[in-house]
């Protein structure tokens, strides 16, 4: 590895975000959008590495069939702390609010988002929720899953599932404020020029997220606020005793977890529609399409929340629609796909680090999706939902498909971020460390959920024990791929070489101001003049 | 480590079916997958930075490529979703001859209950080929009754009866899991589903049955638990009669009629003022909280096996009928 | 007392809200049957949009902003209209013991 | 009262002008006003799926409400929404000469409010007498005594959720009122009050479609 002679870092004094103002008190109240991205940064690689560390002791636990390293109860609790902190600390906010956040302003030519002060007060909820859930995993942690099913949360769970759920019901505003942040500032604050068409994917990805964010949120806040009603004061709407239906709450939790994941895999998708056309030198294929897929899946995402009650005691005619409704959802996710591969076509490749992450991406969410049909038809799905099948097919959709995505975009940006390159021969390592640890990991658990290994097992039939052991390997294998970033990323932050303004002769308009970026973004308003992606012959930058 | 296993273990007709569709659904995958990846792989080295390749920029039309992928996705998972929900809806109405066998899920155990009194923990044993439908309940949260060797599972959930139908087609001893995560004992809560043929199953109900069926037993209970004091024959409370009663309409007070299916028996006994039967006074007492479900699943068999006897001749209601708050008469 | 030429729209209204909260409330002892709920909801929905227009003056605010007013109501229809396919179909199939 | 004159106010560091800062706060508040509708639609949707299953149990629950004091209630919000109405009007035709009228205006609207939630707490202490609070101490005849903590439930949650959101707009209305007086706001820039106004109006389009709902169920058959 050639250690890039120290060249003059960027001047420490120049007048951008990073060194503007060095007291605790510039970070902590600051409206610059890019800082509070590096604020929700690194909290949610806080997060992500408790999440982590709990899902570590999961695989490490489920070595042996009869289970020895912790108690049922335990074991309870850890696979629930995995799910809590990792879809609503981590998916959620991952890319909308780092990189998203970053790059917006800067994608649309404006000097910052629409309301910098609830940007910041969304960092400040998330926080405050954060800290709810965490002193609720402090003094004893839930044992009901992530998905809080009454009657056992509410009136048989004796964990600290309250504290657990005011942490969830504050970090759901901070979603809300974000979405709100980002549909205003897209509307109202692009750059002279910028029409919709000639907007990077990204940013439609993240307008189709935020209207998710939005719109399903608020459905969460009030399911949990029942939920805590009825286990606070021991009666509420779910209870069975009083007529009422636990299935309601399902439907209600539902409403809001589907649209969820969409939540989660929109932004990944669009961070690798900015990655495939810059580094297959090529303008994204059928950029239309893709665009209107990302609407479309926002769109249907709503309808086709009663594929997660199929067997849970839903009418028969309720699982046709669903079933129906789910099948349609999948169409534009496989266009979106089709089109990223058609964009390879004629193109001049490069194989840096980003675009190992986003043609993992394809492979790995191409794979989650596909099992996502065997979940949509119903009669497949009697026999493999709630088994490791679903497992493995949210892993590989969350872990494969975002969480790949969210490394490429921290890669490609990474240069306009800190203005230094990462170590590209190291980053190569990492993704295919990263991609075979997870294939490791998560391949196994579809044949142990076809074989009919029910899911959150602490103990198992010793049968299932090889298929156990190869998932736990991968895991191994992925807890040491997914430090690396963390090693080498905080290396190049201080030895890393200095990158110019556009090392990837990318044409979008963040790449048009210095990196990294002065206070202000743009010393002028740029007016935008061309298309996303003119990458042939040679890139045309946007505002050319 | 034991005997692996690559493929789980098929003991009914409609887990070759769902089999089938498993497998259409792993080929239409792979192809879709071997076309991604292939395409990837092709591109990704034909169109490397390096390559000679011809890139001639002729614009490839976006749109006939656009809808042929989106038709043909289209078409394939429309039939996907006919197969998978034609076959649900089969697996979902039972055949009118089945066994009727009562499970009731319980915080980390399941109880079963056969129609002639054998009760069985963990357990369940049935004839091969005759179908068999299970009404399910549970005591406490919601379970799931799982039995992967014949595809299939089902939510138990408290205060419902859900329904779940089989036939088993291969003897043999197959694991049972609870699939809906239920407390500490979640992964423990299993058990074995025991598939005999039929002459050694009629050998095992004979050498385990107690002395008397679930209809018997429920007739124990209607006597020691008071009933008969106001439904019996010669009892002086104006009750509505039980004979005759299991299957047919019942007509409500306050308009409405409903028919008098188990969930209605259940309802009368545990919520007896919840639907009043025209013509009677409300004055039963509520059994809540003093019955197990397995004694509301005997008195409803018992009453099922009065369903063939003749009603009494209907005695014409007294004058006057007992003022709405008699006092309740605590049972005996 | 004199109402101020930009206060008239609103009184206006106000009168008219009024009036329909009267008829409501009156309506509801008719013995309408099902209708009843049928009325109650159209009433409101009247008062609604007279709030929307004559007091939020949604019409001449920004067209994205009747986007997202539409959209949360269309997704409420979403939600009540999907999660009816289960609840009113739960008792068609009537399966014995249920 | 010295006429303070307002500080020259420039639009936010990201705004072209003060036109489009008070649309982008407008879309702003009306995409805040959709989640609101859906944080209440979940709990219309349980109500509309309760309602569905136990029709009489409603029905017979529903003849328990305070129907005198929820027709009342729901005058008074229909009048301070005309209260806000006005003074979002007089302040958008001229803040300098209308200031006091505005000041009125939202001092009504947030009196208005407090008188809701005063109503609002009679009612509650009513039904807390009868025993109308579901839990064990529920007095309610035994045929319909689930469906009927159901509704009462829903009724206790839904109208305890609306006068929490009464209680804030009252608060936003009062120190929105307070900073009027005290001359923060200029002919060119209300927003705020607008603001204000539009969460207010939504609040008591709330209370519109509750009041059927709740208050109206089953008075036909009395």
């Amino acid at each position: 590895m050639s250690v890039a002679t120290a060249e003059p870092a960027p001047d420490a004094g120049a007048a951008n975000y990073f060194f503007a103002g060095s007291t605790i008190r510039s970070w902590l109240l600051t409206h610059d959008h890019k800082r509070i991205a590096l604020l929700y940064f690194m909290s949610i690689t806080v997060f992500f590495f408790i999440g982590g560390a709990a899902a570590t002791l999961i695989r490490l636990e489920l070595v042996e069939p009869a289970g020895w390293l912790v108690s049922s109860d335990t074991y309870n609790r850890l696979f629930t702390m995995h799910g809590v902190v990792m879809v609503w600390f981590f998916l959620i906010p991952a890319v909308p609010n780092t990189v998203g956040n970053f790059m917006i302003p800067l994608m649309l030519g404006a000097r910052d988002l629409a309301f910098p002060r609830l940007n910041l007060l969304s960092w400040y909820i998330y926080t405050l929720g954060g800290l709810f859930t965490v002193y609720a995993l402090l003094v004893g942690g839930v044992d009901t899953g992530w998905t809080f099913y009454t009657p056992f949360s509410s009136m048989f769970s004796n964990s600290n599932v309250v504290w657990a759920l005011v942490g969830v019901f504050i970090t759901g505003f901070s979603s809300i404020l974000t979405g709100l942040n980002f549909i205003v500032t897209i509307h109202k604050l692009r750059a002279p020029g910028l029409t919709w068409y000639r907007m990077p994917v990204f940013l439609w990805s993240l307008y189709a997220t935020s209207v998710i964010l939005v719109l399903a949120t608020p459905v969460l806040a009030i399911t949990l606020l029942l939920l805590a009603i009825e286990r606070i004061f021991r009666i509420g709407i779910f209870d069975p005793s009083i007529g009422g239906d636990p299935l309601l709450f399902q439907h209600l939790f539902w409403f809001y977890s589907h649209p969820a994941v969409y939540i989660m895999i929109l932004p990944g998708m669009g961070v690798v529609s900015e990655i495939i056309p810059c580094f297959a030198r090529k303008p994204l294929f059928g950029y239309k399409f893709v665009v209107w897929c990302s609407m479309a899946i926002a769109a249907i995402g709503f309808l086709v929340w009663g594929h997660h009650m199929f067997v849970a005691g839903m009418s028969m005619y309720a699982g046709l629609v669903f079933s129906l409704l789910s099948y349609l959802v999948s169409v534009p996710s496989a266009i979106k796909v089709f089109n990223w591969t058609a964009t390879l076509h004629r193109g001049w490749i490069r194989y840096d680090a980003p675009m190992l992450y986003a043609l993992g991406f394809i492979g790995l969410f191409t794979t989650g999706g596909l099992t996502g049909l065997f979940l949509a038809a119903l009669a497949v799905d009697v026999h493999v939902t709630d088994t490791y099948f679903v497992v493995a097919h949210f892993h590989y959709i969350m872990v494969g498909g975002m969480v790949t995505a969210f490394f490429a975009g921290l890669h490609y940006w990474w240069p306009k971020i800190s203005g230094r390159m990462y170590p590209e021969y190291w980053a190569r390592m990492a993704a295919l460390l990263i991609f075979f640890g997870f294939n490791l990991t998560f391949f196994p658990q579809f044949i142990l959920g076809y074989l009919g290994m029910p899911r959150r097992y602490h103990t198992y039939p010793p049968e299932f024990q090889f298929w156990h052991v190869l998932s736990s390997a991968g895991a191994a294998v992925l807890a040491v791929a997914y430090l690396m970033p963390l090693g080498y990323l905080g290396w190049s932050v201080f030895r890393g070489k200095p990158a110019g303004d556009n090392p990837w002769r990318a044409t979008g308009l963040e790449w048009q101001t210095s990196s990294p970026p002065p206070e202000h973004n743009f010393a002028v308003t740029p007016t935008v003049t061309r298309g996303p992606y003119e990458y042939t012959p040679d890139p045309v930058p946007q505002n050319a | 480590m034991n005997r692996l296993q690559f493929w789980p273990q098929s003991a009914s007709a409609a887990a070759t079916e769902v089999d089938h569709l498993f497998i259409a659904l792993l080929v239409v995958s792979f192809l879709v997958l071997g076309l991604v990846f292939g395409l990837m792989i092709y591109f990704g080295t034909k169109y490397r930075a390096g390559s000679t390749a011809d890139r001639s920029d002729e614009h490839l039309k976006s749109w006939r490529w656009e809808v042929a992928w989106t038709t043909v996705t289209l078409l394939m998972f429309l039939a996907l979703f006919f197969w998978g929900g034609d076959l649900y809806a089969r697996l979902y109405r039972p055949p009118p001859n089945a066994l009727d066998i009562y499970i009731v899920g319980k915080q980390w155990m399941w109880k079963a209950q056969h129609a002639d009194g054998q009760a069985e923990i963990n357990e369940l044993h049935v004839p091969v080929g005759r179908p068999v439908r299970l009404v399910m309940t549970s005591q406490d949260v919601i379970h799931s009754f799982y039995v992967p060797a014949f595809r299939l599972k089902h939510d138990v959930l408290p205060g419902r009866y859900e329904m779940l139908w089989l036939e088993a087609t291969v003897a043999g001893t197959y694991p049972l899991f609870c699939a809906e995560f239920c407390g500490t004992d979640h992964s423990r809560m299993g058990g074995r589903i025991v598939v005999m043929a039929p002459a050694a199953y009629e050998r095992w109900l004979a050498a385990r049955g107690p002395s008397s069926t679930m209809a018997q037993q429920g007739e124990a209970l209607f006597r020691q638990l008071g009933c008969s004091g106001c439904h019996g024959a010669n009892s002086t409370v104006r009750a509505p009669p039980l004979e005759g009663l299991y299957g047919r309409p019942v007509p409500l007070q306050g308009g409405g009629t409903v028919i008098a299916d188990d969930q209605y028996i259940r309802d009368s006994i545990l919520l007896p003022k919840s639907q009043i039967a025209a013509g009677y006074a409300a004055v039963m007492p509520s059994f809540a909280g003093q019955i197990e479900e397995e004694d509301v699943l005997k008195l409803t068999a018992y009453l099922r096996s009065l369903a063939t006897a003749a009603p009494p001749p209907e005695n014409p209601p007294p004058e006057n009928a007992p003022p709405e708050n008699t006092p309740t008469r605590a049972p005996r | 007392m004199r109402l101020p030429a930009y206060a008239r729209i609103p009184a206006l209204s106000w009168l008219a809200l009024l009036a329909l909260l009267t008829i409501t409330c009156g309506g509801a002892f008719l013995p309408l049957g099902p209708f009843n709920l049928v009325l109650g909801l159209a009433i409101a929905t009247i008062k609604t949009t007279i709030v929307l227009v004559a007091f939020m003056k949604l019409l001449k605010s920004p067209p994205l902003t009747w986007i997202y007013a539409g959209a949360g109501l269309f997704w409420l229809m979403i939600m009540l209209g999907l999660a009816g396919t289960d609840y009113l179909t739960r008792t068609l199939l009537s399966v014995p013991g249920r | 009262m010295p006429d303070i004159r307002a500080p020259a106010i420039r639009p936010a560091l990201q705004f072209a002008d003060l036109t489009q800062e008070r649309d982008v706060a407008t879309i702003g508040i009306w995409v805040f006003l959709a989640t609101e509708m859906l944080f209440f639609g979940g709990l219309l949707t349980s109500y509309a799926v309760y309602r569905h299953m136990f029709a009489d149990g409603f029905t017979e629950a529903a003849r328990h409400t305070k129907l005198i004091i929820g027709t009342i209630n729901t005058a008074i919000l229909l009048t301070s929404s005309f209260a806000m109405a006005v003074g979002v009007e007089a302040a958008e035709r001229g803040m300098e000469e209308n200031r006091r009228i505005v000041v009125f205006a939202l001092t009504v609207t947030a009196a208005l409010g407090v008188a809701f939630l005063a109503l609002k707490g009679l009612e509650y202490y009513q039904e807390y007498q009868e025993h109308l609070v579901p839990g064990s101490g529920f007095a309610f005849g035994p045929r319909y005594r689930g469906p009927a903590q159901l509704f009462f439930l829903l009724y206790f949650i839904l109208t305890g959720l609306h006068g929490v959101h009464v209680t804030i707009g009252v608060g936003l209305v009062g120190s929105v009122a307070a900073m009027t007086r005290r001359g923060a706001f200029s002919t060119g820039y209300t927003t705020p009050i607008m603001i204000v106004g539009l969460y207010w109006h939504f609040v008591d389009v709330v209370w519109i479609f509750l009041y059927p709902l709740i208050y109206l169920v089953g008075r036909s058959t009395q």
